[in-house]
């Protein structure tokens, strides 16, 4: 009976009893949310455009906050390091589209996942030779980023937060924003719709797939790059934030692969879930569950719902 | 070319199904059989214990993982947890029963890993593709918390790694441990690999292996041939982490000696994945292409780039091999999607009809 | 074998020989056929036991000796057993060609008065009760394959498997049933009657050559010692069994040798079976070995450039070396090295995708081989000879012996045969294999044998100094110019037919001025040309019809009388003229026998408004033809065909004629 | 000759009158009543009833999305209907796993080819055949002894089946390398190799030249009257159903507008109207 008033009453009781530090780590939660939130919207571009599951979109993270990082040392303003960063993840994206995918039409989809597992090498590989392998510090002040932090007193207590993460809940929900503009709003925008409901469709009206592909490539490095900037300032800029590419499913399969507010909702529950158990469930098991927790979230929830939370329900035909 | 089948026919069905009907393949995996045995006549200790034992050991690691994504068409990222769960059960059972022979023990200790592979392949079921990694991935990720938050798995040393006792078997000969000479572990490795090898062979061939094909390929008119869905990737599940787990307690048994939980994170999931999918899924040859390709070909760089009077960092010829193995997979990937198995299967083809192009 | 089995009588017929077979190599295998995948073999004890079987059953059913039993179908173990069957009841099996239509089988089975029929499936058994009401001998047939004839009226058809089983319960249970079959095998002796085989002939109706067992045994018997077959060899036996060259090599050679023969799956899969079983003795038409020389042209062709390269260059090597090596001449060391090169590279693989790696001794017959054909299989070091021979023979008339292989002769006589020329140059032979005559028909075997044995057989032909004997044509088809220049078609025929672009080739001269040709296309050769230079044609009438086609074909001919000019015997009936017909000669429009040989006097009548263009300079003549469809409908297909002058050759007199 | 009558296999010789009599007095194999299917509020299928009897060529046709292939979908198990009756064998059953359904005698063939592409025919036919099979894990291992004489005997079946449907030369093909009309010819011989009482042959003839038609159709005829296996069949070509079943149910938005004779659906008003008058 005492395990099951540790799992089911007693982390209930410490939230009520300690509201402020609940409020704190939903705070927490929620920004992790945010920032697995822009990695999954880095996937659905993709996805969504050319069915490729992106599996170096993480790396792509750390790519580019690390030439970030790397050009400002080499001397440039912090700015014109921040454009010559984005001018190298377009390089980036044309690459990826000739030499890779464009050789890979129609093959299946493992093929696809199996190239940008590929690639997610190749530049572990390149940012090393290049970067080197040692962590690096992100230039938060360089770019204007706020520091610091303000404490709030909330329900008795104290909430602290820290302003880059509001500054990053902020930059997302712009980037989502123009992401919605720049899909509903312009031509481009329509056709890169119209390339994912129809392929052949898109075709016919005129749309060079390759051109598509790239863009979305591209949108997708500079959703990396801003995801980059927000982590590193976090914390350390380095491989280790590979791992965070793979949250990313666990979003996904939430959020469903095809959604941006589905991206959204999901990294947030995520996120949030994440913290809330790490901090109310794991000490009952020695702590270090969110390395987990995420994937048996998405698994518990695909066993009841296995098209996603804003899937279709898949009727099967022979 | 070297292909002679004229007069090679088939009276029996015996011999129409045997796995290698054609006499040529015969003598060539006699003389491949034979080579692999007279290895350390010649080689060092260093090629034995950092080239063969190794690519062994990852060989049988991918001919477990291409089981299951391969044959049953179920995609895993869990294979190094898989691995894992073996290398951890051998080290709990060799303490238990330290007079045990080893091997015997690493044959067992892959059980724990089929039974944990069974839960975990119970959500394919219902679950397909891409949502199924997600659960292979839950596996990789909750077994390497298991392996640093249960002490009583590395029998509550301060290092929180596994340490290889010696251990003996065979009247008395020192399989493992520090003090076990490689030649003595390769002959095991090598004994063990093939022998599974062999025996996954004939199950593929017989009616549980056309079942787990009978899945991957057209699900649904499997189940409309009776196949029950259950059983077959259930069992495809079981065997494939059985083998992963014999080749997970291998590899820190008869190779590495030691062992922490890093040495089945998931980049080791990935490593295997590579050699599967570069060796070519559904190939058993395949496995043992793809695992001397990534594993040897590193090794290669690092003694070769040296060698050529190239003076490089160590960690640098680490990034480069990286680099280069990536690309090499987008390139295969590119040139041949079914890997190196199907390059050699069309190569075989191309001698088998020599001179025409084409039969 | 649990039955008891009389003692060998002897070695006179084939049902004694098989009785020695069961013993001596019990355990050998005796026939194969590539039935459900695999090759189901059966023992030499194992045939015995089965033939009789069905003898005992097809005594049940009231087979009786001297009746006639018609065998239809494609080579099967069971159409084999069923010739000894029935050779071992007294009675004789009337092998009949298979793709016969009803009509043309209605005239076998009448003439040979056949009370029984051993058949190979529903198709046959169909066949053969359409044409019942005409047969008025035919009591019972008995079928190979039961599939489709479940639902059929049984009074008077038996599935094989049910005769052999009647038969074994009756050698079961009835001890006197299994004495009689004993003392019926017994009874057989060598002057009897082994088989009649209705020759196709090339005019009027087919004649039933009568071949006794001496006939037949004594043929087999000389022809495995003069090639040293033994249990050991491996035969693929494919060509109908009611040519006399299956008949010998197939069955009579087999059961005297004791080898192997296995039969294939089914035509479409013969290649593929012959590669498997990769047979150590191989007999066949020079039509087989052209098809299998254009299939290995047009396969080469879609290979890569560098590919072909080696391949051609290695053909030449083959060509300049090959022979010599295969004929133990001295031959240059280099090129000694070159054709070894060339043995792993390309003659051996190509031997073992042809399914010849293991081919001993192969023989060519039936008709004249190509010299170039011929000369490309020798070259591969393949011991290819050439035979010269006739139903009326038991075959064999001249072998080419090992060692002493030129592609312009057949050879030198064959053991105890004998050989004359006549004033006409018509070739004569006498043989133990000499048949005893034509079934019902004592006029023509008078107009071809004569009191003292002597065979007529109708070619014309001289011994050359080797004492190695020239075929030059049929003696009635070798005919003049109006300028008395000799003409011999077949020869330019087959100059013609080495091109793997042309199948047909049928040449005209015969007291005419000068020489003409039609010519038919190989479509499958022509059809993958045209679709690498991207040609559309909708149908053979339309490729042959092409200039581009013409012009190709041109070549070729010309080539031809480059050729003929340098041999001053035929250098005059260099080709003038050409056509290239509309439609593919056809043995269903009565324009190639069943052989596939060319019926030279039909198609001179049918063709004649063609014959007066090639003749009056024409440049092109409308004609209408009726053809048969494979289902039996009639047609008639229009055309306007095109006729092309030649380029003709000076004669060269060359002195290159001793070498 | 009496014998040519009765033997000659061609597709008209099934009179009317004597296939009415013959069927009636046969035993019903399968009969499905009242079956209505929906999904999320559409109905497929509306109140269908009707019979299969045993050793009969059953045909069911209807215009596009009449509902044709999911009636097979129902009969198979691969749908469940939310209401109605089937029943096989006498024994009714409501629902079912699809491996069930195979378990008890039904095989099928599909609309879109769904062979095991990665699969040789051989190995595809052989597919056919895993119910048939029981070794267990250890001997499968061995692939020796019992598993071994197991394999072998049910290779002797598949060849058996290879050799009823004249596809030995395409035995070691891999299935995807081969032309449509052979892809369908193996996927009958691997719902053969199943041995089934009832046959389903959801469109066995689409997309195929006349030749390739002609061949399928004297494939189902002999495995109807060979084999004495039931078949119940969709097709398209009007002249292939007529000729080849016994008697016809046609549907039309997923309700039964006709059931009977060839002939006298082919007169029938509704039908007509619904089917026979729409070009396709």
């Amino acid at each position: 009976m005492d395990i099951l008033y540790q799992v089911f009453i007693d982390p209930f009781v410490q939230m009520v009893e300690l509201p402020d530090f609940f409020l704190q780590v939903l705070w927490e939660g929620f920004v992790s949310g945010v920032l697995y939130a822009l990695i999954a919207l880095g996937f659905v571009l993709i996805f969504k455009a050319s069915g490729v599951f992106n599996f170096a979109q993480g790396i792509m993270v750390v790519f580019a906050a690390l030439s970030l990082v790397g050009l400002y040392a080499l001397g440039l303003p912090a700015y014109v390091a921040l454009i010559a960063t984005v001018g190298i993840m377009g390089i980036l994206a044309y690459t990826v589209e000739r030499t890779i995918f464009h050789h890979l039409v129609n093959q299946p989809d493992i093929i696809l996942l199996m190239a940008t597992i590929g690639l997610t090498y190749f530049l572990v590989g390149f940012g090393e030779f290049v970067f080197g392998g040692d962590p690096k510090v992100m230039i938060t002040e360089e770019l204007g980023l706020p520091t610091g932090s303000t404490a709030f007193d909330v329900l008795g207590g104290l909430v602290i937060l820290q302003h880059i993460d509001i500054a990053a809940a902020v930059i997302a929900i712009i980037m989502v924003a123009c992401l919605a503009v720049f899909f509903n709003k312009t031509r481009i925008g329509r056709a890169l719709r119209a390339v994912a409901d129809d392929h052949q469709a898109a075709l016919s009206v005129g749309i060079s797939l390759d051109q598509i592909w790239m863009i979305v490539w591209f949108a997708a490095g500079i959703v990396a790059l801003a995801t980059g900037i927000m982590w590193g300032a976090r914390s350390d800029v380095s491989f280790a934030l590979e791992i965070i590419a793979f949250k990313a499913l666990p979003v996904l399969i939430l959020g469903g692969f095809t959604s941006i507010p589905g991206a959204i909702v999901g990294g947030l529950i995520i996120g949030i879930g994440e913290k809330l158990g790490e901090i109310y469930w794991g000490p009952l098991v020695g702590g270090g569950i969110e390395s987990w927790l995420a994937y048996v979230i998405a698994l518990v929830f695909l066993l009841f719902r296995p098209q996603g939370l804003f899937g279709e329900k898949i009727i099967e035909r022979v | 070319m070297f292909y002679r089948e004229a007069g090679q026919f088939k009276t029996t069905y015996e011999a129409d199904q045997a796995i290698f009907p054609i006499l040529q393949d015969r003598m060539g995996i006699a003389v491949i059989m034979v080579l692999a045995l007279v290895i350390p006549l010649f080689a060092t200790d260093f090629v034995l214990a950092s080239i063969m034992i190794p690519f062994l050991i990852f060989a049988l690691a991918t001919v477990g993982l291409n089981v299951l994504t391969g044959y049953a068409g179920q995609l895993s990222l869990g294979t190094g947890a898989f691995m894992g769960v073996g290398a951890y059960a051998c080290y709990k059972l060799t303490t238990i029963f330290p007079d045990m022979n080893i091997v015997v023990m690493v044959l067992l200790s892959g059980i724990f890993s089929a039974g944990i592979g069974i839960v975990f392949g119970l959500p394919s079921l219902r679950i397909k593709g891409l949502y199924l990694a997600v659960t292979t991935l839950a596996a990789q990720f909750f077994l390497e918390w298991c392996f640093i938050r249960i002490p009583w798995l590395y029998n509550y040393n301060n290092s929180g790694a596994i340490e290889v006792p010696e251990r003996t078997g065979f009247g008395g000969m020192v399989l493992a441990g520090p003090a076990s000479p490689p030649i003595t572990r390769y002959y095991v490795v090598l004994a063990i690999v093939v022998a599974i090898t062999f025996l996954v062979k004939n199950v593929i061939r017989g009616r549980i292996g056309r079942t787990w094909m009978m899945i991957r390929d057209m699900d649904i008119a499997a189940e409309l041939m009776g196949v029950r869905p259950l059983f077959a990737k259930l069992s495809a599940f079981a065997v494939s982490s059985y083998i992963c787990g014999v080749a997970g307690a291998m590899l820190v048994f008869f190779w590495l000696g030691a062992a922490e939980p890093s040495s089945f994170s998931i980049t080791v999931s990935f490593q295997i994945l590579f050699m599967a999918i570069l060796g070519g899924l559904g190939s058993l040859i395949g496995c043992f292409y793809g695992a001397a390709f990534i594993w040897i070909l590193p090794v290669l760089l690092r003694t070769l780039l040296p060698s050529m009077g190239l003076d490089i960092a160590s960690e640098t010829v680490e990034h480069v091999s990286r680099m280069v193995i990536g690309a090499l997979i987008i390139f295969f990937l590119i040139v041949e999607p079914h890997g190196l198995a199907r390059l050699w299967q069309i190569g075989k083809e191309k001698l088998r009809v020599w001179p025409f192009p084409y039969a | 074998m649990t039955q008891t089995v009389a003692p060998a009588g002897g070695e006179d017929t084939f049902p004694k020989l098989l009785i020695r077979n069961a013993g001596i190599w019990a355990d050998r295998p005796a026939i194969r056929e590539k039935d459900l995948g695999i090759w189901q073999t059966w023992t030499w004890a194992e045939v015995l036991d089965e033939v009789r079987a069905f003898a005992a059953g097809l005594a049940e059913l009231g087979l009786k000796r001297g009746d006639k039993v018609a065998i239809v179908g494609s080579n099967r173990p069971r159409l084999y057993w069923t010739m000894c069957a029935a050779q071992s009841l007294g009675a004789v099996p009337v092998p009949v060609y298979q793709d016969a239509v009803a009509a043309e089988m209605t005239f076998v089975l009448q003439h040979a008065g056949a009370r029984f029929a051993v058949v190979q499936d529903q198709e046959q058994v169909d066949k053969l009760l359409s044409i019942s009401d005409d047969l008025t001998d035919l009591e019972r047939i008995v079928y190979d394959e039961e599939r489709g004839l479940k639902d059929y009226d049984h009074s008077r058809l038996h599935p094989f498997a049910a005769v052999q089983e009647t038969g074994r319960k009756t050698l079961a249970s009835n001890p006197q049933a299994a004495a009689d079959l004993d003392a019926s095998i017994a009874a057989g002796k060598g002057s009897d009657i082994a088989v009649i085989l209705y020759t196709s002939g090339t005019t009027g109706q087919p004649k039933g050559v009568m071949l006794s067992f001496d006939n037949t045994v004594i043929s087999a018997k000389l022809a495995c010692e003069f090639d040293n077959l033994t249990q050991t060899d491996e035969v693929l036996a494919y060509l109908p069994m009611a040519w006399v060259g299956d008949h010998i090599f197939s069955y009579a050679e087999s059961y005297w040798s004791g080898f192997c023969v296995a039969c294939p799956e089914s035509p479409e899969t013969m290649l593929q079976d012959l590669r498997e079983i990769g047979p150590t003795y191989f007999f066949s038409p020079p039509r087989i070995f052209e098809n299998l020389l254009t299939t290995v042209m047009i396969r080469m062709e879609d290979a890569g450039p560098l590919k072909k390269k080696m391949f051609h260059y290695f053909l030449g090597v083959a060509r300049r070396a090959g022979e010599k090596i295969l004929n133990g001449e001295p031959v240059a060391f280099s090129d000694r090295v070159l054709y070894a090169i060339g043995g792993f590279l390309v003659y051996g693989p190509l031997k073992n995708v042809l399914g010849m790696s293991r081919m001993r001794v192969g023989y060519t017959a039936g008709e004249a081989i190509g010299p170039e054909i011929f000369r490309f299989y020798r070259s591969l070091g393949l011991n290819l000879k050439q035979l010269y021979g006739q139903t009326e023979a038991s075959v064999f008339v001249t072998v080419q012996p090992d060692g002493e292989i030129r592609a312009d002769t057949v050879g030198k006589p064959a053991p105890e045969v004998e050989i004359k020329i006549d004033d006409s140059g018509e070739v004569l032979y006498r043989s133990p294999g000499v048949f005893v005559g034509y079934y019902k028909n004592e006029e023509a075997t008078r107009a071809t044998k004569t009191a003292e044995g002597w065979v007529h057989t109708g070619d014309a032909g001289f011994f050359d100094n080797e004492g190695h004997l020239r075929i030059i044509d049929r003696a009635k088809d070798v005919g003049h110019l109006t300028d008395n220049t000799l003409f011999a078609p077949k020869y330019i025929e087959n100059k013609l037919k080495f091109f793997p672009n042309i199948k047909e080739a049928v040449a005209f001269g015969h007291e005419r001025a000068f020489v003409a040709v039609m010519l038919n296309i190989d479509l499958t050769a022509v059809g993958s040309w045209a679709e690498r230079n991207n040609i559309s044609y909708a149908s053979y009438q339309e490729l042959a019809g092409l200039p581009k086609v013409y012009e190709m074909l041109e070549e070729h001919v010309v080539e031809v009388n480059r050729d003929l000019s340098t041999e001053p015997r035929v250098a005059g009936s260099q080709i003038h003229r050409f056509l290239v017909l509309h439609k593919e000669l056809d043995a269903d429009d009565g324009e190639l026998t069943r052989t596939q040989k060319v019926r030279r006097s039909y198609i001179a009548e049918k063709y004649e408004p063609l014959i007066t263009a090639l003749y009056d300079g024409s440049k092109e003549q409308d004609i209408a033809t009726e053809v048969t469809f494979e289902d039996g409908r009639k047609g008639e297909i229009k055309a306007c065909v095109k006729i092309v002058d030649v380029q003709t050759f000076g004669i060269e007199t060359q002195q290159e004629a001793a070498e | 000759m009496s014998v040519m009558e009765a033997g000659t296999p061609a597709a008209g010789i099934r009179g009317a009158a004597a296939t009415s009599a013959e069927t009636a007095a046969r035993e019903t194999l399968l009969s499905v009543e009242n079956i209505t299917l929906s999904f999320g509020g559409v109905h497929a299928i509306r109140n269908v009833s009707f019979e299969i009897a045993k050793g009969e060529i059953r045909a069911i046709i209807g215009p596009n999305g009449a509902g044709k292939t999911s009636m097979l979908n129902v009969i198979n198990g691969f749908y469940h209907p939310q209401e109605g009756l089937i029943s096989f064998r006498g024994q009714e059953r409501r629902r079912m796993k699809p491996y069930e359904a195979a378990n008890q005698g039904i095989a099928r063939t599909f609309q879109n080819v769904a062979l095991f592409r990665g699969m040789t025919t051989l190995d595809n036919i052989m597919a056919g055949r895993t119910l048939k099979m029981h070794r267990g894990f250890f001997w499968q291992c061995l692939h020796w002894g019992p598993a071994l004489k197991e394999e072998v005997e049910h290779r002797h079946k598949v060849e058996e089946i290879i050799d009823f449907l004249e596809i030995q030369a395409i035995r070691k093909t891999p299935v995807g390398r081969l032309p449509y009309g052979l892809q369908k010819r193996v996927e009958l011989a691997r719902a053969l190799a199943m041995e089934p009482d009832l046959l389903l042959l959801d469109e066995p003839m689409a997309g195929m030249n006349l030749e390739e038609k002609e061949d399928m159709s004297r494939f189902i005829l002999d495995v109807n009257q060979q084999l004495g296996t039931t078949i119940a069949l969709i097709e398209h070509d009007i002249g292939v159903v007529m000729d080849l079943s016994d008697r016809v149910v046609v549907l039309d938005h997923g309700e039964k507008i006709a059931d009977g004779m060839p002939a006298d659906v082919q007169a029938n008003k509704a039908v007509i109207e619904a089917y026979l008058g729409v070009e396709h």
